[in-house]
């Protein structure tokens, strides 16, 4: 393991899963690509954008002229807002249902699809096929979220295939936000190899089926990407929005907020309030999971951006990570109960996750933690000014919670609208 | 306005001729479908199954429509546990103002069974707009979600290339629909003629839509059928106990659920139709209105000619129960198309048919005939 | 299921045959010894390196005799790139060296240019029918020598610089100078002919 | 008719393949045996894995990213280069999966070595790297360890009028990284007149491409970062260039 060293201006490491290059200054690709925000003239990438889509705007015949895969939350009402509103496309939404549905990520998609007035497809993989691929990805690879990650990035591209529609709009490129994988003007776009790399840690479906393990083709069959042929066919292509727009997801959600009443909520292992609030494991158990693999949480990622918004100092960062970063996960009962496992069981399970990089056991303390956190020392001594971590937490509002009057019960298919709620 | 001499079906439903000695056609079908040899029926059906080809890729044999419903449950379960087939199952929703808490639990149930399923939800707006031109052109407010309904299955199929699909009963044989008779029982590709489907989607650009917000409401031509090979093949020919009330008795020992209220409230005697959603309960008091018979005549009907009951008890089910429908469903509904209760009553009535029913002075519809017997002489 | 056993006589890694033949749907095995080849359906003779040492290779493991033998008893045999030169009578790479002498003929170094390396197209001299669907394909070649045999045993010529062997055939046991385990689709789909064709004929 | 080849090009740092910029700037892109998996199912002629800091570090070829690579059973060619000093390294190499091997630095250090290697495992198995830029006396050779320029020595070319290396990879030093920038004065390098090169650095848009591999010398054109950023990137390049030059694109179809 190459000497593990640290960013000067965000607070991620030179082992970040999606691979970080510190320059001879000490700076990450991520700051420096992020540094491009406030250089580009975006109001010329936005005329660029533009003229990208005009061939596929198509005039009157009962046709779609994109696709916008869309959840209840991350984005979703901002991409759509972008696409509908302002490129005036007409899209068809479509979503693979994740099965760990939050009653407020139930309703949030239902008003999208209200506000925005748009047909909607949503693939649900039956629950026997799902449970049997996350029993596997949970006991080979310690990931409870493989199947959705691969169920959300190839349904979009299926149903573009099935409705043979040749364009898909996502938000902001992963790598090029966390770790500058890419320049905004590389203008990157969807690639069946990064989805294999970074969003599937390099497990494609038919990866799964190991000699040794239980799992059929019948059973991952549905999450393999459409041939290339299909793909050429229909002159595929996917566009990542965050190219073209400054992206600044806090300033969208709460512009989406006050047009379209999307709501956020807090979530308990992190203080951003808006991104994940339509899945009860993401900030939770799949968060745990990701702190004993990567000796980091998601909070890490939400602070390192607001570090790179200039809306956070890094010393404020450093002391919301390690405030947040200790918080036990609140819905492991939820989890164990839908997957049909004691919470015991789940625990050898998690602690089998633990990289020996960052975790070490000891007789009496049990779990000893060395991450990320542990190793940037200097930070928080430097100097104290931590603006009140109350006031920052009120920069990011909760509209409602993740139950959203409703018991935190796994959501299969919902209503998501009642009269008291909606107005 | 006669009345079936088996049941209590009146000759007023369009497109249904009684024979002379005043049987309707779904008790002749009923007769005749005692002497069917259901093993042979059940062997062609298997012979069938054998020779559907998956498409290049794919694990899924066939697709079956599903609202979660009773039929539709059962219809999935008998297709994968009996025939060994991998279908997949499309479901064309209501909005969420519309769609019920019991249908998404229906929707969830028949995922929680394993079956893998593809949820389509067209604009809620359109919808909206749609609902509201049928109400006010037809007093029938589910012309175009029918349309939907109906359309969503084929063009899935098509776009998916699995031509084989799957449906419940066969209008023309159980209920009377007799132009969607296709080559033989089970052929179900003249569906497209079916009463439901016979007004097109073209009253709806009149209504001032663009053809591009219409694309979940247009129903595959035969030209695209035939280029995707489709074949519906209706499941009624070969079930022979397929009923409201077996249907429902499968349904609910796999998880169905269904309508709690009384059926002074909703005009159904049992709660297991209709359970995805408020409003076509009282499109039933409509049709009531307008053909004299409404989902009460529709269940006593089975038991009649199961004789699991006595045509007086029958009578006075569909005297006490037809055509009921608590305004709170009228208001609710009301108030989703913009309409007032008032504008909704004057409309109604000016469809009410007047030979079946008088209008008194206090808006009061009272009807002229007597269940069983016909009009008053 | 056809099983295709692949002789290892310890030059370079067979990744790619394994890889490509499993796809095609054959059994594979992997070994140098009697009792494992013996039960396959196909012998793959690989080609990674040099002559003299790959012989060297074959002898110390007793696979001179065992494959001559197998080629008597018509055993399918199928040589790839230098595998299938070690079937000729004998070798001048550094020297002169003898062959497995399966398929006559001698296999002398390119004169100029010096090597041929890179995807070129073979040409049939329409004798076998299976491979005329390869004709005109492309393949990818990696060699600095060529295999010179009697006209009835070329089945495909390439030309670079001069006109050389691209295929020999003799009764079950042919060779091909280019690497179709390399060669994507068109190498997958020519795999599959030749071992189809050795194993009916 | 020998066709001319695209060639795609991984280059790894540290084990993780990045796309470089001018030498000296470097954006992570993910594990090189998936980028390699992908150039293979999209049907790129040859693939070439430079390790590009094994010899400063001293450390020998990466025979765990050959064996990751090798492993994967790529239906493509693969070329190693990184680190490569002895006969030893490079039949390892090539035993360990690679089909050619790029020398860089021993190309200048040790020729010997490199004459003992083509003798071992025949001249088409050997491409030499070498960086050019332009500096006020012409055309000089890059060496990036000392960060410097330096002339051509004649012990190379003593290899490569003796054919010891089968081809040359001639690299645009400073416009790697940047689009459409490569000199195409470089393939006329007098120093490398009458031998097989390879064009690198800076090159992405279908009309440059032509313009390279119509040079009589040029036998292919290597594509590093510029393949990263659209999917099917090879195909539509192979369809945006005369018919009959090169291999024909192709979309993989499944029978399953």
């Amino acid at each position: 393991m190459t000497e593990l060293r640290f960013c000067k201006r965000c607070l991620y490491g030179s082992d970040h899963p999606l691979g970080l290059v510190l320059d001879d200054e000490g700076i990450c690709s991520g700051c420096r690509i992020h540094e491009e925000k406030d250089q580009l003239d975006w109001q010329e990438r936005w005329n660029k954008l533009r003229k990208l889509v005009q061939p596929y705007k198509s005039v009157g015949n009962a046709q779609y002229d994109c696709i916008i895969p869309v959840t209840g939350g991350q984005d979703s009402y901002f991409i759509v807002h972008t696409v509908k509103n302002l490129l005036g496309l007409k899209p068809l939404l479509v979503a693979y249902n994740k099965h760990f549905n939050t009653p407020l990520g139930i309703a949030n998609l239902a008003n999208l699809r209200i506000r925005f007035n748009c047909d909607i497809a949503i693939k649900n993989v039956g629950l026997r096929t799902v449970k049997k691929l996350t029993r596997s990805t949970l006991s080979q690879f310690s990931s409870i979220y493989w199947p959705i990650l691969a169920g959300h990035t190839v349904f979009p591209v299926e149903a573009a295939i099935r409705y043979k529609i040749p364009l898909i709009f996502w938000g902001a490129h992963q790598g090029l936000e966390q770790v500058g994988m890419f320049s905004h003007e590389h203008e990157v776009e969807m690639t069946r190899r990064y989805r294999k790399d970074h969003d599937l840690f390099g497990l494609e479906a038919d990866d799964l089926l190991s000699i040794f393990d239980t799992l059929t083709e019948s059973d991952i069959w549905q999450y393999r990407y459409p041939e290339d042929w299909q793909i050429k066919e229909v002159g595929l292509r996917g566009i990542y929005i965050g190219n073209y727009v400054r992206w600044d997801p806090k300033a969208q959600h709460e512009e989406m907020a006050r047009l379209y009443n999307y709501k956020g909520a807090h979530l308990n292992r992190t203080f951003d309030t808006y991104d994940y609030v339509d899945c009860f494991n993401y900030m939770d158990c799949h968060d745990i999971l990701k702190l004993f693999k990567h000796g980091y949480s998601k909070v890490t990622d939400h602070a390192c951006r607001e570090i790179r918004h200039r809306r956070l100092t890094r010393t404020q960062a450093e002391a919301l990570v390690r405030a947040y970063e200790k918080r036990k996960a609140r819905y492991i009962p939820q989890f164990c109960e839908w997957l049909g496992i004691p919470e015991e069981s789940l625990r050898f399970l998690l602690d089998r996750a633990r990289n020996q990089h960052y975790w070490y056991k000891q007789e009496r303390e049990g779990w000893v933690f060395q991450g990320w956190s542990t190793k940037r020392v200097n930070i928080l001594s430097e100097s104290q000014e931590t603006r009140g971590l109350t006031d920052i937490h009120a920069e990011f509002v909760a509209h409602s919670t993740l139950e959203h009057d409703h018991d935190p019960k796994y959501i299969v298919i919902g209503k998501g609208y009642s009269e008291k709620i909606s107005s | 306005m006669k009345y079936c001499l088996r049941c209590l079906q009146p000759d007023t439903r369009p497109n249904t001729v009684f024979t002379e000695d005043g049987i309707c056609p779904a008790c002749i079908y009923y007769e005749q479908s005692k002497h069917i040899d259901w093993r042979e029926r059940y062997e062609q059906l298997t012979d069938l199954v054998e020779d559907i080809k998956r498409p290049h890729s794919q694990y899924f044999d066939c697709i079956i429509g599903v609202s979660g419903g009773k039929d539709s449950t059962r219809q999935a379960l008998w297709v994968r546990d009996k025939l060994g087939l991998n279908p997949l199952l499309v479901s064309l929703s209501y909005p969420p103002q519309q769609v019920s808490q019991l249908g998404v639990n229906n929707i969830s149930n028949l995922i929680e069974l394993g079956f893998d399923v593809l949820f389509s939800g067209p604009a809620p707006e359109t919808w909206r707009r749609l609902m509201r031109e049928s109400f006010l052109r037809f007093t029938n407010w589910a012309r175009s979600t029918e349309l939907a309904l109906f359309a969503s299955v084929p063009q899935m199929a098509i776009r998916y290339q699995i031509p084989t699909i799957f449906w419940g009963e066969n209008p023309a044989l159980q209920v009377g629909d007799t132009q969607t008779m296709g080559r033989n029982g089970y052929d179900g590709n003249n569906l497209r003629y079916s009463n439901t489907l016979s007004s097109g989607h073209a009253w709806m650009l009149e209504a001032g839509l663009k053809k591009d917000e219409l694309i979940p409401y247009i129903y595959p031509s035969v030209q695209e059928f035939d280029q995707s090979g489709i074949q519906i093949i209706y499941l009624g020919w070969f079930l022979g106990d397929w009923s409201l009330l077996t249907n429902a008795s499968y349904a609910c020992a796999n998880g169905l659920n269904i309508r709690p209220e009384a059926p002074l409230e909703q005009g159904d005697l049992y709660g297991i139709s209709n359970v995805d959603e408020d409003w076509h309960n009282m499109n039933q008091m409509i049709k009531y209105y307008k053909f004299g018979f409404g989902k009460v005549t529709e269940y006593v009907n089975e038991e009649l000619r199961a004789e699991t009951l006595t045509r007086q008890e029958a009578i006075r089910l569909v005297k006490r129960y037809d055509g009921r429908c608590h305004e709170r469903y009228i208001e609710s509904f009301c108030s989703f198309i913009g309409i007032s209760v008032d504008f909704f009553w004057s409309h109604v009535l000016k469809s009410v048919n007047s030979n079946l029913f008088e209008v008194t002075s206090n808006g009061h519809i009272q009807p002229k005939f007597d269940v069983g017997i016909g009009l008053h002489l | 299921m056809i099983t295709v056993g692949i002789v290892d006589y310890g030059a370079g890694n067979h990744a790619s045959v394994t890889h490509a033949l499993r796809q095609l749907g054959y059994k594979v095995r992997f070994g140098c010894s009697a009792d494992v080849l013996d039960m396959v359906d196909v012998i793959v003779l690989p080609g990674v390196g040099a002559y003299p040492s790959a012989m060297e290779g074959m002898e110390s493991r007793g696979l001179v005799k065992y494959l001559r033998k197998q080629a008597a008893q018509n055993r399918p045999m199928l040589g790839i790139c230098l595998g299938m030169q070690l079937l000729a009578t004998e070798g001048y790479e550094l020297g002169h060296t003898p062959g497995l002498d399966i398929i006559p003929g001698k296999v002398t170094p390119l004169r100029s240019p010096r090597w041929h390396i890179g995807w070129n197209s073979i040409e049939h001299k329409g004798r076998d029918p299976l491979l005329v669907e390869s004709d005109r394909e492309i393949f990818y070649f990696n060699h600095s020598f060529i295999f010179d045999a009697p006209e009835d045993y070329v089945v495909a010529v390439s030309h670079h610089g001069l006109q050389f062997n691209s295929i020999v055939r003799r009764g079950k046991v042919a060779g091909v100078q280019f690497h179709p385990e390399k060669s994507q689709l068109a190498g997958n789909r020519m795999l599959k002919n030749i071992i189809e064709s050795l194993y009916y004929a | 008719m020998l066709k001319k080849r695209i060639v795609g090009v991984i280059t790894v740092k540290k084990g993780w393949a990045v796309q470089s910029i001018g030498y000296q700037r470097y954006l992570p892109l993910g594990r090189p045996e998936t980028i390699a998996e992908n150039l293979d199912r999209w049907g790129v002629d040859e693939i070439l894995i430079q390790s590009i800091d094994r010899s400063t570090a001293n450390q020998g070829p990466d025979y765990d990213l050959i064996y990751r690579l090798a492993s994967r059973g790529l239906n493509t060619p693969l070329v190693y280069g990184g680190g490569i000093k002895t006969r030893e390294h490079a039949t390892a190499v090539i035993s360990k999966g690679a089909d050619r091997i790029l020398v860089d630095a021993s190309f200048y250090d040790h020729p010997e070595e490199i004459r003992r290697m083509a003798s071992v495992l025949g001249a088409q198995a050997v491409i030499a790297s070498v960086p050019l830029l332009f500096t006020n006396s012409g055309i000089a050779l890059w060496d990036y360890r000392t960060q410097r320029s330096r002339g051509w020595p004649s012990a190379c070319a003593g290899l490569l009028t003796d054919s010891i290396v089968s081809e040359i990879l001639v690299i645009d030093k400073s416009h790697e990284g940047t689009p459409a920038s490569f000199d195409i004065s470089f393939l006329e390098t007098p120093f490398l007149r009458g031998s097989s090169l390879i064009a690198f650095g800076g090159i992405n848009k279908p009309c440059q491409i032509k313009d390279i591999l119509d040079m009589p010398d040029v036998t292919a054109v290597a594509i590093g970062n510029f393949l990263n950023y659209r999917e099917h990137a090879v195909q539509e390049l192979k369809h945006s260039l005369p018919k009959g030059s090169i291999r024909e694109p192709y979309y993989e179809l499944l029978h399953s």
